[in-house]
């Protein structure tokens, strides 16, 4: 029983969105038909799912969508509970990092605070808290997420030395493309590359060419044929999991013990 | 400057400085900024979600839908609108994992969510897919305006096809690769994907030190001066 | 894992702080003493100059500068946005900044206002102005995308549609707008951006049947490649790549604008061409990490061929 | 190019001709077909890392990357259901670091069966799933810290990554864990590569839950994206010999202005 109606839930998600897509924009109905559904036309079925030809299914979809989000949306109270669960529970017992955890909390709390008191007044001491302090374009979140997304600067380097080596093919094929498309993007580099090959069969060929030709060339034969494999492989699995096919380990339920 | 706007500054660029202090090691200076964080990151997506969605397209709707609110100028709620308390109910069953008894009831709306992830996959795949395999329709011979073969061109077409073909190859998983043509051409698929990673990689490293430059600039020109003008003070004297 | 690591040769294993720490240098040097090295020729920066100095001004006439970037980029599209305003200023070529994304606010605002105090500066004592709303309108922030755009685009009363400034000043009592009624009036766009999507949207959308403006673009150097796709079917006019661009752009400009012995003469280096100095040192300092470690690769066996098999 | 809003009847033709091969051998391989998979390097070190891990006595860090609710996510799973049923055998310590409420829901469900069905519920413990905010860096910091603190002896990364998918992958390096990453993103894999023991590309993820659990329904439907994967490569190979014809005989035809194109993706009325 349980089984059979999370089946068929799973099914409910799923149908609106396939048929949405699947069939075409209106569906035709004879005009007398038409007419007799739109009666004086301003019905809510008229306004929005009968067009000039027939039936428009996807005439709510903008609302149906909103819905799905609503749904989804929900779960976010989700996290908020594992966070108190687990740093809740540190603070109260004072175990090990419970200042760090005070720390997450109230950063938590104060946002939250100051985001919605005095909604829509940003002059205020708590508006100015939330639009300068927290989210202000030099504020903290953005110098937290700036600073976190500038790591990779020093993450390349490291990276790029440790695993740029002549050691196994694949790692030297990775190595020359990643040289010379370095090479081809920093003007100095481009003095360089011309310097070196000023005489010999490569004199007349710029390195910001072949840049241009292996980011341009053959990079897009390489990242279609990978998108493809995965596109029906997805195709497959969102199937499976629309119809609830070979789900056995998600849903292997209590109800037979 | 005003008051407010330095103390931004100041902030970010302690917050900045923080992420920083991680290069050198894991330490307590770091750890406070991270959960500090992780804590506004919560907050902030709640805030944002109530703010710019829950509030305007849920529950607003509702009330005005219900005759609880009076609907702004320009909006207009039919009676309908009661009917998204249904989703939002939905909702609700998430959080019956929390019970031993319902928690089988989180996965109705689990498996609608999944469903629906299904069921939205048909559209995803046809609309990025099937341009991508329109484009890859190109002669393998090209001949210029004015007549002769287009070297160039055809050149780069053949080497799309033959890539496109190679690394596709590669990822067959239920042919037996034993079968030399498909052997080499996985193969070469193999190595054709690692020249691009390499060059995808290489593009991206400019990117990424613009970053830290912004970074920088921002430490250099904005906050040095903000947090420590007598910094300022002494090095602008001529100015 | 860690038991193999002992035994590499010490080129193989160079502490990571050490990596990092020449990255920051490599990068903060430049910054602080504001170091440039004279920028390299790029084909593309010196059309996008001819471009621009092409582009007719006059009264009744406003280039568009689409500034859709904000923190993420502004390392390489501030630079460039810049060069183009600074070259308007200079050509005085009435503009207006516009966006259609939210972070780029403070930028709108910021940006033309630093470069025209910057010449005031320089030109002060010759009697050279540049002041908003003669010069240039701040058109704010705009949501809405292609939506917007394409509005912007079909409007047949530019007033109406816009209404106000960013600072809420009515569009009429805007001195470089008092002409400025259509897309028509518009010769020339100026779009520079690091998101994936947005120059479409302008390219799309921006223009009419009888009407197409001069497109100018300027994108980060991640998304060169797609940028040329545009510039070789000449949907574009012209390309800044990336802050490299942005230097050499620079510097004709210096070549051409800054007059010797007028007013003051710019003492700093450009932004851009310091950035650019910052980014290819760092360059350098990558594929050097790499050379290392090749060598540190190749070093054992070029040494038990010299010495001869004494290598264990 | 228009835009794809609703699918043509080439459309439904080509899900079909997709998707039937998928039922097919799925039905074949539920009635007890020997279904050949080739080796997938890297899959193997999956199983190697818990047991590493077990070993020395220190966590396995599992992440799902920014995955939302999708068939990604779901093709992970195969491969985190199998990390969490060693995990649970050998009481190996686990920590996963989750950024979508949704998901988070999902793992909770599959770690809770798993140590059911591994006889030990009571070694399920909540606070090894982290929920480290929906913000992409927030969630990046979160996980680089966590790593380093609890000093995890293998890292497995599979789903969905953007940008972070380098500063995660080095948080691993840093504290010499053994990594294992998977991903479809394609733009993500040079930085995997580069810091990872194992990188798991593209369609060798959705492969992965197969090969682990040797379940014919999933094996079944791999056979059938083979199939899938041929008619693609069919079609794209009858778009070359068509546009190579039209090419030799110097009347240009290529991409769109083919009518094979039009066939499949009809222009707006």
């Amino acid at each position: 029983m349980r089984k059979r109606v999370i089946f068929w839930m799973t099914f409910i998600g799923g149908i609106y969105f396939f048929l949405e897509f699947m069939l075409p924009a209106e569906i035709w109905l004879p005009q007398s038909l038409l007419t007799w559904l739109k009666g004086d036309g301003t019905g809510p079925l008229a306004r929005n799912m009968l067009g000039d030809k027939g039936f428009i299914f996807g005439g709510l979809h903008e609302d149906i969508s909103n819905g799905a989000i609503i749904t989804g949306v929900m779960a976010l109270g989700l996290g908020l509970i594992n966070i108190m669960r687990l740093h809740g529970v540190r603070l109260a017992k004072l175990r090990k990092g419970w200042v760090h955890s005070a720390g997450l909390i109230a950063g938590m709390l104060i946002t939250i605070f100051v985001g919605f008191w005095h909604w829509g007044s940003p002059e205020s001491v708590t508006g100015k808290l939330y639009g300068n302090i927290i989210m202000g374009t030099r504020g903290l979140f953005p110098g937290l997420s700036s600073a976190m997304f500038s790591l990779l600067a020093f993450y390349v380097a490291t990276a790029a030395y440790r695993a740029f080596r002549i050691k196994s093919g694949e790692a030297a094929l990775l190595m020359f493309s990643a040289l010379l498309v370095m090479l081809g993007q920093i003007p100095h580099g481009v003095v360089f590359f011309d310097a070196i090959f000023r005489h010999g069969p490569l004199r007349d060929v710029s390195i910001i060419d072949i840049r241009m030709w292996i980011l341009k060339k053959l990079n897009v034969g390489a990242f279609r044929a990978i998108s493809l494999g995965f596109g029906v492989a997805g195709l497959a699995m969102a199937t499976r999991m629309w119809l609830s096919m070979g789900m056995g380990s998600f849903f292997q339920d209590e109800e037979g013990k | 400057m005003d008051g407010w706007l330095r103390a931004e500054i100041i902030a970010g660029g302690i917050a900045t400085i923080a992420i920083y202090s991680f290069l050198w090691k894991e330490n307590p200076f770091y750890r406070f900024f991270e959960h500090l964080f992780i804590g506004m990151g919560v907050g902030i997506g709640i805030v944002v979600t109530v703010r710019n969605f829950m509030w305007p397209k849920g529950i607003k709707p509702i009330l005005c839908g219900a005759g609880l609110m009076e609907p702004g100028p320009r909006e207009s709620y039919g009676a309908a609108y009661v009917l998204y308390l249904i989703p939002l109910m939905m909702g609700f069953l998430y959080y019956a994992i929390y019970s031993k008894r319902y928690r089988w009831m989180a996965r109705i709306v689990i498996g609608f969510s999944l469903g629906m992830g299904g069921g939205l996959a048909f559209k995803g795949f046809f609309s990025e897919y099937l341009p991508q395999i329109i484009k890859s329709f190109k002669p393998l011979v090209v001949w210029q305006a004015g007549g002769g073969l287009d070297w160039m061109e055809s050149f780069n077409n053949v080497v799309l096809f033959f890539t496109l073909t190679c690394v596709m190859s590669y990822f067959f998983f239920s042919f037996d690769h034993e079968l030399p043509v498909i052997k080499q051409a996985s193969a070469s698929g193999r190595w054709l994907m690692m020249v691009s990673f390499g060059a995808f990689f290489g593009a991206t490293v400019m990117a990424r030190m613009a970053l830290l430059v912004e970074r920088l600039q921002f430490l250099i020109e904005d906050w040095a001066p903000a947090a420590l003008p007598w910094l300022a003070h002494s090095g602008g004297g001529g100015g | 894992m860690g038991e193999a690591r002992e035994k590499e040769f010490w080129l193989l294993r160079v502490d990571r702080r050490w990596v990092y720490l020449a990255v920051a240098i490599a990068l903060a040097g430049p910054l602080i003493f504001r170091w440039a090295m004279p920028p390299a020729k790029i084909g593309t920066a010196e059309q996008f100059f001819e471009v621009a100095e092409k582009i007719e001004g006059g009264d009744g006439k406003l280039v568009l500068i689409a500034m859709d970037w904000g923190p993420g980029t502004q390392a390489e599209n501030k630079p460039q946005t810049e060069m183009l305003i600074r070259h308007l200023m200079h050509r005085r070529v009435k503009f207006g900044v516009i966006s259609c994304y939210v972070l780029a606010e403070p930028f709108l605002l910021n940006l033309p206002k630093n470069v025209a105090a910057d010449l005031n500066e320089q030109y002060e004592g010759t009697g050279k102005t540049w002041e908003y709303g003669r010069d240039w309108v701040n058109l704010g922030y705009r949501p809405g995308w292609t939506i917007m755009v394409q509005g912007l685009a079909k409007s047949e009363d530019l007033h109406d549609y816009f209404k106000t400034d960013a600072n809420g000043t009515d569009i009429g009592e805007i001195e470089c707008m008092k002409n400025v009624k259509t897309i028509k009036d518009m010769p020339a766009l100026g779009e520079f951006t690091g998101l994936v999507g947005a120059v479409q949207v302008w390219l799309q959308f921006f223009n009419r049947q009888e009407h197409r403006p001069t497109y100018l673009h300027g994108c980060t150097s991640i998304s060169i490649p797609e940028a040329f796709i545009y510039l070789d079917s000449e949907q574009i006019a012209a390309l800044q790549e990336g802050v490299a661009g942005a230097a050499y752009y620079g510097q004709l400009m210096t070549e051409k604008y800054v007059e010797k012995g007028l007013g003051k003469e710019p003492e700093k280096a450009s932004s851009a061409a310091v950035a650019m100095t910052s980014l290819s040192v760092a360059h350098f300092v990558i594929i050097f990490f790499i050379a290392i470690g090749n060598f540190g690769v190749l070093w054992p066996r070029i040494r038990r061929r010299l010495g001869g098999g004494t290598a264990s | 190019m228009p835009g794809v809003q609703h699918a043509s009847l080439a459309m439904w033709v080509l899900a079909a001709a997709l998707l039937g091969p998928v039922f097919l051998f799925i039905m074949l391989a539920r009635r007890g077909r020997k279904l050949y998979i080739r080796r997938i390097p890297g899959i193997d070190a999956i199983e190697e890392a818990v047991g590493r891990a077990t070993e020395m006595g220190r966590p396995v860090a599992f992440t799902t990357g920014l995955s939302g609710v999708g068939p990604l996510l779901f093709a992970v799973l195969g491969v985190f259901g199998r990390v969490v049923q060693l995990a649970a055998r050998y009481s190996t310590g686990l920590f996963v670091a989750q950024n979508n409420p949704e998901v988070m829901a999902i793992v909770e469900q599959v770690m809770r069966d798993a140590y059911q069905a591994e006889g030990h519920p009571e070694r399920f413990d909540l606070s090894m799933i982290r929920y480290l905010s929906g913000d992409q860096f927030a969630y990046a910091s979160g996980y680089m810290g966590t790593v380093h603190r609890e000093k995890a002896a293998s890292c497995l990364l599979f789903g969905h990554f953007a940008a972070e998918s380098l500063i995660l992958a080095e948080a691993g390096q840093q504290v010499g864990a053994m990594q294992v990453a998977g991903t479809i993103d394609s733009t993500q894999v040079p930085f995997f590569l580069t810091s990872c023991d194992y990188t798991i590309i593209g369609e060798e993820v959705y492969a992965a839950g197969a090969y682990l659990s040797r379940d014919p329904v999933q094996l079944g439907s791999l056979r059938g994206q083979d199939v899938g994967k041929l008619i693609i490569y069919a079609i794209v190979f009858t778009g070359v010999v068509i546009a190579t014809w039209y090419g030799i005989w110097g009347t240009a035809h290529e991409g769109y202005d083919l009518w094979l194109s039009k066939m499949l993706l009809p222009p707006p009325n």
